[in-house]
């Protein structure tokens, strides 16, 4: 499934986005948990990480088909 | 006018959307790009958004804010891209009836938009190095969790973690 | 440009007199008019200002709101004349570098003025009266005096008066 | 010596300025007492009144030469 990534996030993993083998549907964490595994750049951040599909944040424990990106959020710094 | 573009921002435009005979009181909020930041030269900023979270959380934030300060109008837009100094990253337009509800709502606005809205900052320095600024770990629930107004907090690395499993 | 004026108050004059690359924050608060006063439909509002002192005290007004709140820009007009429904009557421009100490500069800067800078507000009703709303009475020193920023509260006629002999 | 009036006490007084004969120097309280005799309808203004002299405002207790007008500030309303 394909995986989104914002802000700092871009240069800890060195592209705006990845093709994550994985089965799907499954639970974000497990997404979460799998990524950090194959970049260890991202472990550090990941417990700041929020999760969206589309306009929506979704909490960890929710599962995702991948019909649409998991995008990865990192804490927040606009006004 | 979008909320999430990458024109220049414009009050004027904001101030005519929101014209209101039973209004009084006026707020707009800039936030401007500054020339240092923790004791560094800025030379630039860029800014960006995870645009379709970014306009529903905006939209939201404008209707929580009217409803919180019973506040007739408000209108939010952020700017993305490359900002030079001086340039505005957001503008907030309040009207209300009596100006004291109209300056609540406008900091509150802008104290909420910085933990709610998904935007980075990146500072390009005049070293010509560059760095994100840290940030809010965004929480579950995008509405009504980050009520603390925090003022004059820039960044909350230290703020707890919501547990989110 | 003046600080009494008979002409369109344009915030964005003021928000180009005020540029300053260290500042972060800008807050614009005007006033304009309602149509509505206590119940009462206003067609359109008279202001007329004792120009001399008028003047001299905005221009302290601004420096005082500068110091006491430590921003690094502060302008103040306020227009004369003849106001239709939904014009700015006021416009205060503060830019500072960070946005708490801005919104509690322009607040304070609107609350004080409306108790220290000798102007005054005629209405004009739809049923054809008019009439004076009641103020706040000067004191004999022109700073100081008035500190605090009674909110929302538009009318002092029962404040009790400074002892002037 | 030229008084001027502001706001609602033009209303009162039915016009922006009157010459007020009245010996100078004197005090300002005393010529707005003499000013009250004249105008009945000053009365119930005066104790909420504030004087100016050019860009100052002046105590009651102050002398004025008459060389320049006395100007009565109602009670302000602007903003």
């Amino acid at each position: 499934m394909r995986i989104e990534f914002c802000g700092v996030l871009q240069e800890a993993v060195g592209d705006e986005a990845l093709e994550l083998s994985i089965a799907t549907p499954n639970r974000v964490a497990d997404i979460l948990e799998e990524l950090a595994e194959r970049i260890p750049a991202l472990q550090t951040h990941l417990p700041r990480i929020a999760c969206a599909v589309g306009d929506e944040v979704i909490p960890r424990s929710e599962m995702v088909t991948g019909d649409v990106p998991l995008v990865l959020l990192p804490p927040v710094s606009g006004g | 006018m979008e909320r999430i573009t990458d024109q220049v921002l414009d009050a004027e435009i904001l101030k005519r959307e929101t014209e209101n005979p039973a209004c009084g009181a006026l707020i707009v909020f800039e936030g401007t790009v500054r020339d240092h930041h923790r004791g560094r030269q800025v030379q630039r900023m860029e800014y960006t958004a995870y645009k379709p979270l970014a306009e529903r959380v905006l939209q939201e934030l404008e209707e929580e804010t009217k409803r919180r300060f019973k506040v007739a109008e408000c209108r939010i837009t952020h700017r993305v891209g490359e900002l030079a100094i001086g340039e505005a990253s957001v503008v907030i337009v309040v009207r209300s009836a009596h100006r004291g509800d109209g300056f609540d709502a406008a900091e509150w606005a802008i104290d909420t938009l910085k933990q709610r809205v998904p935007i980075w900052k990146n500072d390009f320095y005049t070293d010509g190095t560059r760095a994100y600024q840290d940030g809010v770990p965004l929480s579950a629930c995008s509405s009504g969790e980050h009520d603390s107004a925090q003022r004059g907090q820039e960044s909350h690395a230290e703020q707890p973690m919501r547990k989110q499993d």
